[in-house]
């Protein structure tokens, strides 16, 4: 059963009613402006057993996302197409009312709200993912998993992810006459092939006021969220109101078309990232200081 | 299954609806004894069956809050209510759904009537014909209201679609399974706020806008009919008594 | 662990030696014999996703059951029948304290018995189920939901699993050389073939006297009951003491009495209702006034 | 497997025993340490254990009533105790046949004396070949004797069965696979009561009060035995001391 | 989540200071050596359905052991082997405080120490439980129950697994041409092929004084266990230190040479208690009076 | 896959390192912002990051001991961390090494400073290329020096195993997999306690000796680096003051 959670964080009425009030003057506890994102590291590669991985800091937020591409059958309605799970999980380190244990709702909801934007989108070109056609097909594992939880782990899951994928190599496969399939690892091929790039965009508000990536304070006093998934070619890949509360019409048509500026340039920034990367990037335990 | 045509020469959805057409809509409310409140709401073939327990006490104390009621949400679909029968464990999708439901609720329920109590909607799809999530939002509604408990609205939902290139009101699983995109969205009218807004698919700017505008169209001739059928629960027991 | 449960009803002290002094004399709170059901009302075909279904109300007691049928592999000990599952849930609409979940040892007890109750009668024709000969036949699952719990919830149960199977129809299968089965689900070919009938009649019994059909005041106040199946040709089809509580050996002959009488009764008016409907019935959400 | 004849032309089972005839028995009280009290069954090749806890305190407090001692009861199989290795999920059988097991013992139990306690009753089938859940109760009841639990009378269980046309007793394996009925009974014979019916297989009006005679009077000597076992059982005791 | 445990037991502290004065005088409340066992009683082909079986008395503590051999696939990485599969479960006879239900960790790291034990000195010989080459072989499924606890379970089910195994047999097995297995239980056709025997010896200790086979007041009271697992020919087959606490270089040291002898013993002994058997061994509701 | 040469001709490992030679080791302490404690530790592919919560009140009271914190703890390995991928659902194998990790982690926690509360440690492990267990040990101890929990001393783990016949120091995936013996060693080296022994494989009595020493000697390398990644922690962070 959902039930109404309690506040994972009981900010303080002071706190709380500062960050209102700065929010409302388009101000934020942190400096930033209602419409910034906190700086955001990537680390592609991260994890070396992965198909593709990458480590993403989004603030105090640290996420890491993998891919693990394992032989599979089709789907029975889509025999000629690769397949997709996308799998999130909030371990204990992050967050100290985390418990372990299999993913609660919220850990599901960022999962399925990242597999929708994915799907939809066609993000993952499925039809090159064949290996025996009708038979044999790459089964696509994404894992995402929460790290440090300093608010917005959806943004930074999904940036982690389109890291991951684009991070992602299809290993070398050889098929014998009986239809048996040989995966070589040692042997990359092809990068994942991808037809298109999303990312999401969480615009939280608060007594009107509308702001995005909110860190973990500023969620405890958001009284909801709007997650918009923007595609590079500036589409709505997929939305998701989450959390209590609502929003009129007009609040909606504003946080999209903030959403689409910020999506698309957060889509050009983590692929700038990407390219520059290698160099000088500071993973997990090799903390820059900025 | 061929992908079928879902847009007719004529302009008519394959099954003689106009794009901005409702199925036809069944509420009632009350139809169950042992509940606090329920409702039962058909949309064509879909079938939702709502029942609400509470404001009451629970053993699960560490749950409550000191300052308002909360409430917890399940929306559960019966082995038979699908097409291929549906395992009975509860699904990814199930707990998604209960989550989003839960928080379209959130905003029109007065909780803070009743603090350190639980107000439990339990839902049961009985039959699936697409929009299942949405009937259940109307459903989990009117069974709130017939328990008793303070709103500051109804909250009603209604899929739109896009099939064929076209906007279309209310979508059937057809069209959702084979139409370009399913826009579930619940809104409380009279508070003028969208309090559930999903999109599966991918729409333009554009399309969103008009997308929106016929949902919400949709969703106030659902209101009228709930409050109808609310109406039609309490004159009857007028009567009866 | 099975446990002593906590009375899901707490009847007050008066009202419960009200039930029972008058059962003493033979009369019952709601004006009902002894030897009396409550007003049946079914309505074959409510789920139209199902192969088969109903809904039962039996008195406020609501129940509906649904058959799917699916293609499955046959028991290795029975390779020429087809396969039977049956499944109960007590889902939280029907009483305040049900809770979600997985089915609890009532609701498994209650599936089965009337599992036991088909199986050993072969009330559904097994043999008639075979597709692909020793490979392929039909599985016929029985799923029950009791909605709404004003007690007896077995025999709602059973007389819903019952007008479920009579309102159940094959679909036409193909099956092509290589043995892959194809099913055609918007075209039926026959009924499900039934060899018998079958309804459980439960009796239960407080301070020696026996009544049947229990509301949930009276299950709260009765010691014991017994579920006796009883086929349409009269026969015991299986037996169930359910409950603290015992029987004398007396009081066992003369319940069994009863529910042959009772049982024959209930399946022929469950028969002839199912012959004479599509018409007039209310279904849930559209309640009778009588 | 084939079918084997289960009734023999002259008249006798498959094993050589007349129709009314029990397996060979062996009962054994107090046969654990760290129990409360404990029984060893067997009727035949069916060997049960039972170990009783309690009565005591749990830390499930909200299980407990004002006015009693609630019983607890699990009967599970070792998965090695059956032809086909059980997997050690507890089965939807093992459930069924926990509750009726605890259902057959409560009638006997003076739970009044112990409120706000739990006696738990562990049943462990180490060994099944036939008639596990009859040797079950005969066990836990002795098994309660033995850790002291006030009682107004043991139960004991036997199965009948109908084979090949033949009502039979104390049922084994092969006939409750092959035979067309099998009906576990269990009775407080000091009392009059039977405390566990259960029918698996269709009888007639008239078989059914045969088969019922039948156990009872198996049930009888499975009481003497059981009677000796716990006399047994205490005058070693008063002899060891 | 693994957690500091509650003492299974409280001992008095009264009883508990005696138990640790007298281990440090080299003597036992229950009158034995350090270095001595209890009393071992084994009873082989206790349970007629499995395909080996034994109990196991030492002292109070009970446990009876169950081989099954089933037809299954091979692992991939080993085709041509046979399958092992150790279990445990302390079930709720044997303690007041085991609650019914999964394997908890004690049970799941015995039942690994065991696994690992017979694995890695492969005690059994896999490669003649092959039935058709990669593709059908047996898997030895080995279930562990303890039934009452008196301390050191591990050793009474290292024990009672040796006992199994050596009582363990065959079934005769026919492959017709498809390839289809088929198992003839009523005959046995050869015992199961063992390489090698091994016990596991668990040294306590308690303020620097070490002793083996603790019972369960002594397990209540030492700090630590050293498990060893000993191989008839005098090799270190596999080590776990259990418990919380830790030992230092040379008390390790001392608990191996104390455990190679004791180990290389109890297999003697154990195999002469098995050759001996069918003979006036005391079964669970026989107990001797010894 | 082929069993690889382990020992080249060289006398070397296949990774060109000695036989007593650990992996290049990285060892980072606080690398988390909301756990009380955290670091990472590598060892060559070995990542394993380690977070402290507490000492702290939690909900389940019944767990809790009224002299001294409990230590809780959960091994867990990222699904991608492996080879083949791992499922979600914590392994026996994850279970047994939470018990092992905690038992090691027990001797040098100072838990009666904190009665009735619980001090949590939660290891994720993000890249496994043997060895994890040990790693783990070494990140748990650091991150609850992190936290400020006081502690009698570090402990660390380092694995040996016997390859080709050559006892070699800090075994690999490769190693672990196709040598002979596989033997996880911690140690709380001020204490002179070995806290965590563990043995894979079959060794003689000599063999161990050696192997035990080599262990040790490699905890005492990994010991120094864990200690000057503490200072380094606190340096910076009095320089950052």
């Amino acid at each position: 059963m959902s039930h109404t959670p309690s506040p994972e964080l009981i900010v303080p009425k002071l706190k709380a009613s500062t960050i209102v009030n700065m929010l409302k003057k388009g101000m934020r506890t942190s400096g930033r402006g209602p419409m910034e994102y906190r700086p955001i590291e990537i680390v592609p590669g991260y994890v070396r057993n992965a198909d593709g991985s990458a480590l993403v800091r989004l603030g105090n937020t640290v996420v890491v996302a993998g891919v693990k591409l394992e032989v599979g059958s089709p789907y029975p309605d889509a025999p000629d197409e690769g397949a997709l799970v996308v799998n999130a999980e909030f371990v204990p380190t992050a967050l100290s009312t985390f418990e372990p244990g299999p993913p609660d709702e919220n850990a599901i909801e960022l999962a399925r709200v990242i597999d929708r934007s994915l799907r939809e989108l066609k993000a993952i070109d499925m039809s090159k993912l064949v290996i025996v056609p009708g038979r044999r097909v790459w089964v696509v594992y994404i894992d995402i998993y929460a790290l440090d939880h300093d608010g917005n782990l959806v943004d930074a899951s999904s940036i982690a992810t389109l890291a991951a994928l684009m991070n992602t190599s299809l290993p070398r496969v050889d098929v014998d006459e009986s239809g048996s399939v040989r995966v070589d690892r040692s042997t990359r091929v092809s990068p994942l092939p991808m037809n298109n790039k999303v990312v999401t965009v969480t615009i939280a508000k608060v007594e009107n006021v509308m702001f995005v990536d909110p860190d973990l304070d500023e969620e405890s006093v958001a009284e909801t969220k709007l997650v918009v998934a923007v595609s590079e070619d500036r589409r709505i890949a997929g939305l998701q109101k989450s959390g209590a509360g609502g929003f009129t019409e007009a609040e909606i048509a504003t946080a999209l078309d903030i959403a689409l500026d910020v999506g698309t340039n957060l889509i050009r920034l983590a692929a700038s990232k990407l390219e520059s990367s290698g160099a000088g990037l500071t993973p997990l335990g090799e903390r820059s200081t900025s | 299954m061929e992908r079928p045509k879902l847009i007719r020469e004529d302009g008519l959805r394959h099954d003689g609806r106009r794009p901005d057409e409702l199925r036809p809509t069944r509420i009632t409310v009350g139809v169950l004894n042992k509940a606090s409140g329920s409702a039962l709401v058909e949309y064509g073939g879909t079938k939702v069956l709502a029942a609400v327990y509470g404001p009451r006490e629970i053993p699960q104390k560490h749950l409550l809050l000191p300052d308002r009621a909360i409430i917890r949400c399940r929306y559960h679909m019966l082995s038979f209510s699908t097409h291929e029968r549906k395992s009975p464990a509860l699904s990814r999708r199930e707990i998604e759904l209960s989550k989003v439901i839960r928080e379209a609720l959130e905003p029109v329920v007065i909780s803070e009537t009743f603090p350190r109590t639980a107000i439990d909607v339990f839902i049961e799809v009985i039959n699936a014909d697409g929009g299942t999530r949405t009937a259940a939002v109307t459903a989990a509604s009117l069974a709130l209201a017939d328990a008793g408990v303070p709103m500051r609205d109804l909250v009603v939902g209604v899929a739109v679609g896009k099939v064929d290139g076209v906007l279309v009101l209310d979508v059937d699983e057809l069209e959702d399974m084979f139409g370009e995109a399913d826009m579930p969205v619940a809104a409380a009218p009279s508070l003028g706020l969208v309090t559930l807004l999903q999109l599966n698919g991918v729409l333009t700017r554009e399309e969103f806008d008009s997308a929106l505008k016929l949902a919400l169209r949709g969703a106030s001739q659902i209101y009228e009919k709930s409050r109808e059928a609310l109406r039609d629960k309490y004159m009857k027991v007028r009567v009866e008594e």
